[in-house]
């Protein structure tokens, strides 16, 4: 039971703010749902103590890991701290292939930049930087990216027509990065 | 006699350090004939099967073999010729020395990396404290940081493609490019159109610059732009034809 | 003092994977920089424990929650995650080579690999494992590689100086180099 526990938390933390349905921790954990609901409630207690900066909430049957109140007003400050955030040569590579060539899926991003994009797609997502624009027609009806609103904004383009026409060459290479 | 595929290995000093190994040779004590000998039937043997073999194998094979007919064909018995010959010896042996310590030093970080991976974070939490945001705190990148990122995308391209290479002429930069652009302009008082702009570029990289120095030229008010369906038109802005300041 | 910790772990879950350097704990929490390491430190020991699935690390001077290992499997059934992918031999031994020996040029790296190494560097690059470091003095001004922040995160080291020694020895007898 240990084991679950430490498993709910991991969870919660990776998935964040969509937090995750009891459903769906019952299909992971394969348990049953009077266990689910046992185990969120020991998580619970868990986080009620005073030395905690987390709380564990449920609403609307989906169970989330958020901050406590008290943190906020220093959350404010770091992020206050951190108004030059830039983004990573790796982040700005990736929303560059997806401005220039929306929709794309993440196999063709992973094409152009040789390198698996899945957790760089998932932060940019959460950054409102880019979102799905449907599924493509291919095998697997793969998702599409597309830049946002919120891109245009943060890179002060009044539309991707401002951005110059580039033509961009098959990309050929022999040397394998994994294996 | 050889069950390992050639692409087994990472580079002929790999598979050099394999026959070492497999013929129980000593590498400070290195017997140069029975390597080169097994080196040379392993190459064959491949080739033989008709797989490809890279050409750092053939150009070690041809030193291997230049080094064993001086060794063999003594043609003046000068004490500097025996010791280019040993120094070759001794420099392959460094060289494999070298080698094989970085393999080893590369299997602490495969562990590293395969334990690594199996920790997961996850992204900067934006919604949740999406209340907190205000409107400074957003990401500072502009355009000029995207396009420099799918330059170097295309560089990288670029580079991967050997026909493109050659026309790496000279960088412009973007200084450069906006006196250029201001002597071509410095008579123009009708707008035109952005893509007139381009028109004298010889390639992506100069498109790139000449965007950007638009874009420092906007900034600057050296020019206005506007847009009408899918084309972009740039204006002068007339403060900068003289320096007089008009009524 | 339990205040803090409390802020600190709401902090780290916020940030997540940017994670946290010790001087921006130190500025939010307008505390001591011993006070930091010595709140880092109770964190980690809070989550040593069995029933957690988060630890906190501290990669190339960045302070973040992860995940524990045993958590990963039920991560990737329910994210369904690819599969965690190995760094191929020549990534990993060009990797090695730039770690101990930069900043060095690719013809350098060539030299000690006996193979050429253009695709990997690039694609090295890509994955933001290495960067260019300024340009030689030697002819032609090539180009100087070193490998970035993100590597050290990669291979969990806070910083090159815990790489394992580089055998120096030529006192070792073959025997011991092979095994």
């Amino acid at each position: 039971m240990t084991q679950w526990l430490s498993i709910l938390e991991g969870l919660l933390f990776v998935i964040g703010d969509e937090g995750l349905t009891i459903e769906q921790i019952k299909k992971t954990l394969d348990i049953e749902e009077v266990e689910v609901l046992e185990l969120i409630d020991q998580l619970k207690a868990r986080y009620e103590s005073q030395d905690r900066g987390l709380q564990v909430v449920l609403f609307a049957g989906v169970c989330k890991l958020v901050t406590k109140e008290h943190v906020h007003p220093y959350i404010s400050q770091l992020l206050s701290y951190q108004k030059t955030r830039s983004l990573s040569q790796s982040a700005l590579e990736t929303l560059a292939i997806i401005a220039y060539k929306q929709p794309i899926t993440r196999v063709e991003i992973e094409e152009i930049r040789g390198v698996s994009c899945d957790v760089m797609l998932r932060k940019l997502q959460a950054l409102d930087l880019i979102r799905d624009a449907g599924r493509s027609d291919a095998i697997g009806r793969p998702i599409l990216y597309e830049v946002t609103q919120d891109f245009l904004d943060t890179f002060e383009l009044m539309s991707l027509n401002e951005l110059p026409q580039l033509d961009v060459g098959e990309h050929l290479s022999s040397d394998q990065l994994f294996e | 006699m050889f069950t390992i595929e050639i692409d087994q290995f990472n580079g002929p000093l790999d598979l050099m350090l394999f026959l070492i190994k497999e013929k129980k040779l000593d590498l400070f004590d290195l017997d140069m004939a029975i390597l080169i000998d097994q080196y040379q039937s392993y190459l064959f043997t491949m080739q033989e099967r008709s797989l490809e073999i890279a050409s750092e194998y053939l150009s070690e094979l041809a030193g291997l073999i230049e080094y064993k007919s001086k060794k063999l064909i003594p043609r003046d018995k000068s004490e500097l010729d025996a010791n280019a010959v040993e120094d070759e010896k001794e420099s392959l042996v460094r060289r494999l020395i070298e080698y094989q310590r970085f393999k080893e030093v590369s299997l602490d970080l495969s562990i590293r990396y395969d334990h690594r991976q199996l920790l997961v974070s996850k992204p900067f939490e934006k919604q949740s404290v999406s209340h907190l945001f205000t409107a400074e705190t957003s990401i500072s990148n502009d355009a000029y940081d995207l396009l420099k990122a799918m330059r170097k995308v295309m560089h990288r391209l670029s580079l991967a493609n050997p026909f493109e290479t050659k026309l790496t002429s000279k960088e412009l930069s973007v200084d450069q490019r906006i006196d250029m652009l201001r002597r071509a302009l410095s008579n123009k008082h009708d707008s035109f159109l952005l893509e007139d702009l381009f028109a004298d570029c010889s390639s992506v990289q100069m498109m790139i610059v000449t965007f950007l120095a638009v874009l420092d030229m906007i900034r600057m008010g050296e020019l206005t732009f506007t847009s009408n369906e899918d084309q972009i038109y740039l204006l002068r802005s007339d403060e900068y034809d003289t320096v007089v300041v008009h009524s």
